[in-house]
């Protein structure tokens, strides 16, 4: 029993481990605010929360199960992608240039596009 | 407190009635009431005059700070008494005249005669007062009231000039005389004068004693105007005159006499104390002479001869010491010093009083003190005439006055240095009867000058500002007393010697009467044809030439130039010291923050580690250090790397994310040293400061255009590095010399049995030390307080928010 | 490790340092912020480290932490926290009234003459 | 063999910090400070975790919920001072 | 009643938490702030006397043993310092009534004030270095409010400054405090005193002797580190800076005396030899600036810098009579600099300036003012039987019997210059041609001056009763020359 | 300035404010067993309704909790202080702490300690600060 706790608590850590040198390699490597986000939100959340799992595993086995985890792994997951969309909003508001290898800017044809109606609702 | 307390402080309780008499009686000159103080005092000092002619004192004391030694030990001996007699009766005279001399519609009299008294109650306890403390306060009060009296006409600025000058220089004197007074108290234990001339055998031997006899020459030159602190002196004429007439004859300018004749019995068995008292007493006699000759305004004139008499006086006094040397009494010639220069004192006192009062009368009915514009007033002033010229003929010392005495005895005791093989004076002891001489001429000159360009030559009344007259006959009153006395004593000198010279004498030379050896005075007009006589001749001859070719000769004068004069050096040094201070410090007071701190870095730098590596506190020791993990090894670096990023962040939202970067490194350093509170707390703080700070930029401005040069980085870094150091040499040598256990072994053992807790650090912050947590949350709400205040309440816009 | 720390902190307080002395009001705030950082280490590295358990009573463990400097370390924060916001404030009025956050162009020596 | 594994993993945990930081003093623009900043602080988790697995203490547990919590927080304030300069409004309707 | 030494610290907290509730209620602020600093005084002085008494006080806070727990702990100093800070804090209470703009007062005005005093009281009184940090940080930051209210231009920016030093210098002292905690293991003052003997002070602790003079110094305007103090002093209104003048430095002085006679002194050599030179330097650099500047406030700013020279000069001295004379003079400053910061005050309010080329004659409409201010400058100076005398007797006394011979020479040239550079306030301001004056009326001037001449009538009082003054501090200086009867009445062994 | 909606942001946080308050409570009881006490607390709710004025505005902390921080402040000062002077009326030092072990009904066996109190006083004045100094710079122009 403890050996298998023990592959569980050790192949979780180990993916989170993993999962942040993705993280850093990600923020290192990839090229704009907006890629870099990904790279953030996603493989951080996980790779924390994959951690989280693994030593909540650990003081399970311990001597009791620790409702601190659940909470902080529950915490997280609702927090991070609101904090990614924050972020990424707060940045293409405040003007930061996409990569120029991007293909499609939505929100800017969006707004074009408003604008053009808002322009033929004056002069009418 | 005795009654000869109280008569000590008469004047000063006496002086907070003034300006209430003043106010309730507007009709009646003030000077009336303040005319019986110094009456009072005389009569009452009178009968003390029996007690002391028989060689008794008197001593009262009253006790002010025993503890220390200080007591207000009042001490009546004949050196006291005389110049309390001095003091309260010219006070009397001057009080007089002053009734008539400020006219009690324009003069602000509750002021002046405040000042006068605290004046007079000063000096009366200066001579009075045998603890050298004691004398020392009202040493000081004699030359801040002074300060008062001369800048009495305050908005002149010649007045606050004079004030100020006349207070520094005294004051300066007073407090090297205080530091000779701390040493004497060393040596001997005790502030009293009594006491310490019963062991001036061992001082003498004192290492101490040759500083503290320099110390308290210095006080009593400077009080005594001697030469090179004279220049206060005729500066301080611009009090009105009654002051002059009675701080320059009879009392402040004496204060310094009085202590070189107080202090002789303990000082006087040394050579060094006649040297200086006599050489400087004999400069200052022949400066103060040949510079009156050159002035112009009658006060001038007199304060510059007040000087080289007072210089007379001192000269005496040192050579008076001499005595001391010799046993035998009755060829002991330089007795005759002391009791010359006692004589002096008193006939310079009745002299020069009236010439002064004699100059405030023409001042006051022409209008002018200028000797230019004066002349022939003798047909329009016939009395002040007659005074003037008594005064001066006693001054020049002239027969039948008793100036001529005193100065036959001056000139006696100057012969005599060729008879003393003291102290080397015989090589260049020649110089003082030759001096002397001299100083007698030009004082001859200045006599004369003064009395004839005033009253004599042709008059030129349409100069004046005033139509002139006869001064009104209270205003005479006070000199004429004053020129009767210069008869009578000249012509019963007598009548002073066993009363007040014998006994102020042997005040002055208690030794001598203590080793059964009798003071006999006697003073005679006519001693034979004796060299001192041919002296006199010569004197009158050679003088009446001088100021027959006055016009010739005055040129010397003006060879000197302003800026070498000792009162150019004064006014020089003094603006010097204002513009250099001010040049100085604003050098260094740069207002510039960053130079402050430098100075301040570079200090801690420097003192800590000199004081590191002189003490050789620099430790060493690496068996009881925590191992170190590689993790802890990166986030060390990840920590100093966020706060590097700081200093070279472009904007300020990169060094906000790095400080904030190097504020969680922070809290993962408390987590690995086991202190999750602090952790917490960290963290906490660290995201609401960072919400602070983002709050805060939008008031700040966006980029900081401080673009700082090469040089000024550079030198920032050096100190930075400095600093680092530092910090980081003295926290290893601080770790490695742990002592002792911390006590903190008590907390843990009672943490749960006494203070029913588990969390430590929480028990520590409520219980343990809750007085700290107390005022840490009042330093909380203060600064809330403080943000809200000062954010709210702006006063430059003059308004609320 | 203390050692290391030693260092560590050197090294905060060299950059502290450096920033205290330039010229930029914001720069000099963070300046105060970086050293009272460094200060809180040193208080906790003076005491010795990872000397036992974190300081919470805890069953069969005898060896702790030295709790006392934790104590005041905490105290030292919340002090650095209320002086630091002080300062914030202080310094964005300054800059607000006075129109710069130039401290050379903060001298106040006009008036000595 | 567990105690081996969770030190090495904190140290690959550590050194991707390293990388991450590099962001963070690169830049070049300030959302990705930001970002990298909360990738510091998520990491910071994940180590507070493997250590106290590693003491076998409870005591930082809490240290790492409240992180979670802040972490949340820095990212809201700086996100809104990045949109609209002030991140505390009197009145959002003005 | 065993927590009589807390109740001056007491008093004016509790005050100033009621304080808090109601900032606009003006009358009510004033009330209850001159009710409460006249409790504080009364404590003090019940306080002086049980000390005269039974000896030296200690509470045990929360009832935990001597090192253990916090104490507080009055020995005759502490006791008088406190009674003389609360007598100031009183008198200038009162005379911010008529002083202070009512916007100040209705924004924490008075509440910093007493605060301020709890913090000032504090440090005068703790016994724990940690909690003595703490009382300087509650002090710094009432003064730190103090100095900004009102947010004129220039407060603000010499309130930065005056901030960033204290910032600096409060991390210094956290530092200093580590040090010692390291080596000693710790924060008793008594116990630390006890510890350091029985190693007797090896190489590093005089290392840290001279880091805790650092820390001490920059608070009490020591040379070098004193330049952030002229222009910092100059920014806030009077009131506030007569609080400064009088009880900030000698905050700074009181730990050196503190911390100089009971932990540091096995090598006395060395620490007190650098204090020595570093107190005769202040003293230059003081009178310089006493001498360079023409306007009041500088004038006066630069004495406290004089007086901070003359009182640690005492200290390095180490004899008991010099100490004894250190404390008279420490007593002498706090009251006179007080009294003089309002009279200062009084006629900035009447001229509308500081700078004397714009004063003159004031002695003609106000001649109680320039009396008051002549008798304080003549205290201040050290003429007999004021009260600056004594004290610098027995500092000179002591110096010449300690053999040193520049120090006291010192101290007495600068008497000379400290009184030309009050003089010069005098003649120029008080003498000279009168002016024409915008300012204040002269009824108004007459009631600031009410409480201006009670501080002076004390200050009188103290020098003239020195004797009965004397039993106190020579009290007061046994603890300090024999650190064994603090140590015994902390720890009780 | 842009107005944008922030209906995400909000509703979040409607969620995690309760949470992070009744964390904050958590912390605040448990401060004399486990990490935790007064100043925690009290900042983790100040970190609560910090979260509020970034989600709204200052104008909707008032609506829901209307308090006056300073107020707060110095009712905190005040609890503080007079704990500690309570020792003062049984002639016990300052701060002494008096505590006991009670059985409640359904919490078990509990301490009740003084010193809980003082922590109140604490907390409240942790938040009343950190709350004054953000409003009053939020606030300020």
């Amino acid at each position: 029993m403890i050996e298998m706790s023990s592959f569980f608590i050790a192949f979780f850590v180990i993916v989170g481990a993993f999962l942040s040198v993705v993280t850093a390699l990600g923020l290192i490597r990839l090229p704009d605010v907006y890629t870099r986000t990904h790279a953030a939100s996603k493989s951080a959340t996980l790779g924390v929360m994959s951690v989280l799992i693994g030593i909540m595993i650990f003081f399970w086995t311990q001597g009791g199960f620790n409702s601190y985890f659940v909470l902080g792994i529950f915490f997280i997951l609702i927090t991070a992608p609101v904090g990614g969309h924050l972020l990424t909003r707060a940045s293409y508001n405040s003007g930061v240039k996409l990569w120029e290898g991007s293909v499609q800017d939505d929100l800017a044809m969006d707004k074009q596009t408003q604008e053009q109606i808002a322009t033929k609702n004056e002069e009418t | 407190m005795s009654l000869l307390h109280l008569a000590i402080l008469l004047p000063f309780l006496s002086a907070v009635l003034i300006p209430f008499l003043f106010k309730g009686f507007r009709n009646i000159h003030t000077g009336w009431f303040v005319l019986l103080v110094p009456l009072v005092l005389f009569i009452y000092f009178i009968q003390y005059l029996p007690l002391t002619s028989d060689g008794n004192t008197v001593t009262k004391t009253f006790e002010w700070i025993p503890s220390l030694g200080i007591d207000f030990t009042a001490h009546v001996d004949g050196l006291g008494l005389l110049f309390a007699l001095l003091i309260t009766g010219i006070g009397s005279l001057v009080v007089l005249y002053s009734i008539y001399y400020l006219a009690k519609e324009k003069e602000a009299l509750h002021n002046f005669y405040v000042y006068l008294l605290m004046f007079m109650g000063a000096m009366l306890g200066v001579v009075l007062s045998d603890n050298l403390i004691v004398l020392y306060m009202f040493w000081e009060f004699t030359s801040i009231s002074s300060f008062l009296l001369i800048g009495y006409w305050y908005d002149r600025e010649r007045s606050r000039y004079g004030a100020q000058k006349s207070m520094l220089i005294t004051v300066f004197g007073g407090l090297s005389m205080l530091g000779g007074i701390v040493l004497l108290y060393i040596m001997g234990g005790t502030f009293s004068i009594q006491e310490l001339i019963n062991m001036s055998e061992s001082l003498i031997t004192d290492p101490l004693f040759v500083p503290a006899l320099l110390l308290i020459l210095l006080g009593a030159f400077t009080k005594s105007a001697q030469f090179p602190f004279h220049i206060w002196l005729p500066d301080a004429m611009e009090a009105p005159t009654p002051v002059s007439a009675y701080l320059h004859s009879a009392t402040m300018v004496k204060a310094g006499i009085y202590l070189v004749a107080r202090m002789s019995p303990v000082f006087a068995e040394s050579g060094l104390w006649l040297w200086l008292v006599a050489g400087f007493g004999i400069i200052t006699l022949f400066w103060g002479s040949f510079n009156a000759v050159k002035q112009t305004d009658l006060k001038a004139i007199l304060a510059y001869s007040t000087i080289s008499q007072l210089g007379l006086i001192m000269s005496l006094l040192g050579l008076g010491a001499a005595a001391l040397h010799y046993d035998q009494l009755d060829d002991n010639i330089y007795m005759i010093a002391t009791i010359a220069a006692v004589f002096h004192l008193i006939n310079h006192a009745t002299f020069k009083g009236s010439l002064f009062m004699m100059v405030g009368i023409v001042d006051h009915e022409t209008g002018t003190r200028d000797i230019r514009k004066l002349g022939g007033l003798v047909n329009l002033m016939p009395i002040t005439f007659t005074i003037a010229i008594i005064g001066s003929f006693s001054m020049a010392g002239l027969p039948p006055f008793n100036g001529f005495l005193s100065k036959e005895m001056f000139l006696t005791g100057m012969l005599s240095v060729f008879e003393l093989d003291l102290f080397n004076l015989s090589t260049w002891g020649v110089l003082f009867p030759v001096l002397a001489w001299i100083a007698s001429v030009f004082t001859f000159v200045y006599s004369i000058k003064l009395v004839f360009k005033t009253f004599l030559g042709k008059p030129q009344f349409d100069k004046l500002p005033k139509k002139p007259h006869e001064a009104p006959i209270g205003m005479l009153i006070s000199p004429i007393i004053l020129v009767s006395l210069v008869i009578i004593f000249g012509f019963f000198p007598n009548l002073l010697s066993n009363s007040m010279i014998k006994p102020a004498v042997e005040a002055i030379l208690p030794s001598l009467v203590d080793s059964g050896q009798t003071v006999d005075v006697n003073i005679y007009f006519w001693h034979g044809f004796t060299p001192e006589l041919f002296m006199t001749i010569g004197i009158i001859a050679v003088g009446a030439l001088l100021y027959a070719t006055l016009a010739k000769w005055q040129g010397i004068y003006n060879r000197i130039p302003e800026r070498f004069t000792l009162n150019g050096m004064y006014d020089a040094g003094l603006s010097l010291s204002e513009k250099g201070s001010l040049r100085l410090s604003n050098a260094y007071m740069t207002g510039f923050m960053r130079t402050y701190l430098v100075y301040i870095f570079s200090f801690f730098v420097a003192i800590l580690l000199s004081t590191l590596l002189i003490k050789d506190g620099f430790a060493i020791d690496t068996t009881d250090l925590a191992p170190i993990e590689f993790y802890e090894v990166i986030l060390a670096i990840i920590l100093v790397a966020s706060a590097v990023t700081v200093i070279f962040a472009k904007s300020r939202i990169t060094s906000l994310i790095a400080v904030g970067a190097a504020g969680y490194t922070v809290a993962l350093f408390f987590v690995l040293f086991r202190a999750p509170d602090l952790a917490l707390t960290q963290l906490v703080i660290e995201t609401v400061s960072v919400s602070l700070f983002l709050l805060c930029f939008y008031h700040f401005p966006r980029i900081s255009r401080n673009i700082e040069r090469i040089g000024f980085k550079l030198g920032n870094a050096v100190i930075s590095v400095l600093v680092g150091l530092t910090i980081t040499l003295i926290s290893i040598s601080s770790f490695s010399s742990r002592s002792f256990e911390s006590i903190s072994q008590y907390h843990i053992d009672n943490v749960y049995d006494l203070a029913a807790g588990g969390n430590m650090v929480n028990v520590i912050l409520v219980d343990f030390r809750g007085f700290d947590t107390l005022f840490e949350i009042a330093v909380l709400a203060i600064a809330a307080m403080g943000i809200y205040a000062m954010i709210r309440y702006r006063a430059a816009g003059g308004k609320e928010e | 490790m203390e050692i290391l720390m030693s260092i560590v902190i050197g090294i905060l307080f060299m950059c502290a340092t450096y920033l205290i002395l330039s010229k930029s009001l914001l720069r000099i705030i963070f300046g105060t912020l970086i050293i009272s950082h460094a200060v809180h280490l040193l208080v906790l590295t003076m005491s010795g480290l990872k000397r036992g358990a974190a300081p919470i009573l805890t069953d069969g463990v005898t060896a702790y932490t030295d709790p006392l400097p934790q104590a005041l370390v905490l105290t030292a924060i919340v002090i650095a926290f209320g002086v630091t916001a002080f300062f914030l404030v202080l310094g964005f009025r300054a800059y607000q009234e006075i129109g710069t956050d130039n401290m050379d162009e903060m001298r106040g020596t006009e008036g000595n003459d | 063999m567990l105690t081996t594994i969770l030190y090495i993993s904190l140290a690959v945990i550590t050194l991707s910090m390293l990388g991450v930081l590099y962001r963070v003093i690169k830049g070049p623009t300030a959302p990705d400070r930001i970002i990298a900043l909360d990738a510091l602080g998520i990491s910071l988790i994940s180590i507070i975790a493997i250590f106290s697995a590693l003491l076998r203490t409870s005591a930082f547990l809490e240290v790492i919920l409240l992180f979670g919590i802040l972490a949340f927080l820095g990212t809201v304030a700086f996100s809104k001072y990045l949109e609209k300069g002030v991140i505390i409004q009197r009145d959002r309707n003005e | 009643m065993i927590n009589l030494p807390l109740l001056p610290i007491l008093i004016p907290f509790i005050t100033a938490a009621v304080l808090m509730f109601f900032p606009k209620r003006i009358k009510a602020q004033r009330t209850i702030s001159i009710i409460s600093s006249l409790g504080a005084v009364i404590a003090s002085f019940v306080l002086i006397f049980t000390i005269r008494q039974n000896g030296i006080q200690t509470v045990n806070l929360g009832g935990w043993d001597a090192p253990f727990g916090i104490t507080l702990v009055s020995d005759m100093l502490s006791a008088l310092l406190v009674a003389a800070t609360s007598i100031i804090t009183l008198f200038v209470i009162w005379f911010s009534f008529y002083y202070m703009d009512e916007g100040h007062e209705r924004h924490y005005y008075y509440v910093a004030v007493q605060f301020l005093l709890v913090g000032v009281n504090g440090a005068f009184t703790t016994g724990d270095i940690f909690n003595m940090f703490v009382f300087f940080e509650v002090m710094l930051i009432s003064s730190y409010v103090l100095i900004v209210l009102g947010g004129k231009k220039e407060q603000l920016r010499e309130s930065f400054k005056y901030v960033l030093i204290n910032v600096i210098s409060s991390a210094l002292f956290v530092i200093a405090v580590a040090y010692l905690y390291s080596i000693v293991g710790t924060l008793n003052m008594a116990h630390v005193s006890e510890r350091i003997a029985e190693i007797n002070q090896p190489g590093i602790l005089t290392v840290i002797a001279i880091f805790f003079l650092l820390v001490f110094g920059l608070k009490g305007g020591i040379f070098p580190l004193y330049f952030w103090l002229p222009g910092s002093y100059k920014a806030p209104p009077i009131p506030i800076l007569a609080l400064f003048g009088a009880l900030l430095t000698k905050v700074g002085i009181y730990a050196i005396i503190r911390t100089y006679t009971l932990f540091f002194y096995h090598d006395t050599g060395y620490t007190h030899m650098i204090l020595g030179v570093l107190s005769m330097l202040t003293i230059v650099v003081g009178v310089i600036g006493a001498l360079a500047y023409r306007d009041v406030k500088e004038i006066i700013i630069y004495n406290i810098i004089i007086a901070v020279g003359v009182i640690l000069y005492g200290v390095s001295v180490m004899t008991p009579e010099a100490i004894e004379g250190s404390i008279f003079y420490l007593l002498h400053d706090m009251i006179i600099k007080a009294a003089l910061f309002m009279l200062a005050g009084i006629m900035i309010a009447i001229v509308g300036s500081s700078h004397l080329k714009d004063m003159g004659g004031l002695i003609k409409e106000y001649p109680w003012v320039g009396w008051t201010f002549f008798i304080a400058a003549l205290s201040l100076a050290g003429i007999p039987p004021f009260s600056g005398f004594v004290g610098k007797l027995l500092i000179v006394q002591g110096g010449f019997r300690a053999e040193e011979y520049i120090g006291p020479g010192l101290i007495l040239l600068s008497s000379l210059l400290v009184l030309y550079s009050v003089m010069k306030i005098f003649t120029n301001g008080f003498w000279g041609t009168p002016k024409e004056y915008h300012g204040l009326k002269a009824s108004m001037a007459f009631k600031l001056w009410i409480p201006t001449a009670a501080v002076v009538v004390i200050a009188i009082a103290y020098g003239v009763g020195a004797e009965a003054v004397r039993p106190f501090i020579t009290q007061a200086v046994e603890p300090l020359v024999n650190p064994a009867i603090y140590i015994e009445a902390v720890l009780k062994e | 300035m842009k107005k944008t909606n922030d209906v995400i942001l909000q509703t979040v946080t409607k969620i995690i404010t309760f949470m992070i308050i009744l964390f904050s409570i958590d912390l605040f009881f448990s401060g004399h067993y486990t990490p935790g006490g007064g100043f925690i607390g009290g900042l983790m709710t100040a970190a609560a309704l910090l979260l509020i004025l970034l989600a709204y505005d200052i104008k909707t902390l008032q609506v829901i909790l209307h308090v006056d921080f300073k107020l707060m402040t110095a009712t905190g000062l005040l609890i503080a202080i007079l704990t500690g002077t309570g020792a003062l009326l049984f002639n016990e030092p300052f701060l002494k702490h008096a505590f006991d072990y009670i059985n409640l009904p359904i919490l078990g066996e509990t301490s009740l300690h003084t010193a809980v109190l003082f922590d109140i006083g604490v907390y409240l004045v942790v938040i009343g600060v950190t709350m004054t100094i953000i409003q009053t710079i939020g606030e300020s122009e």
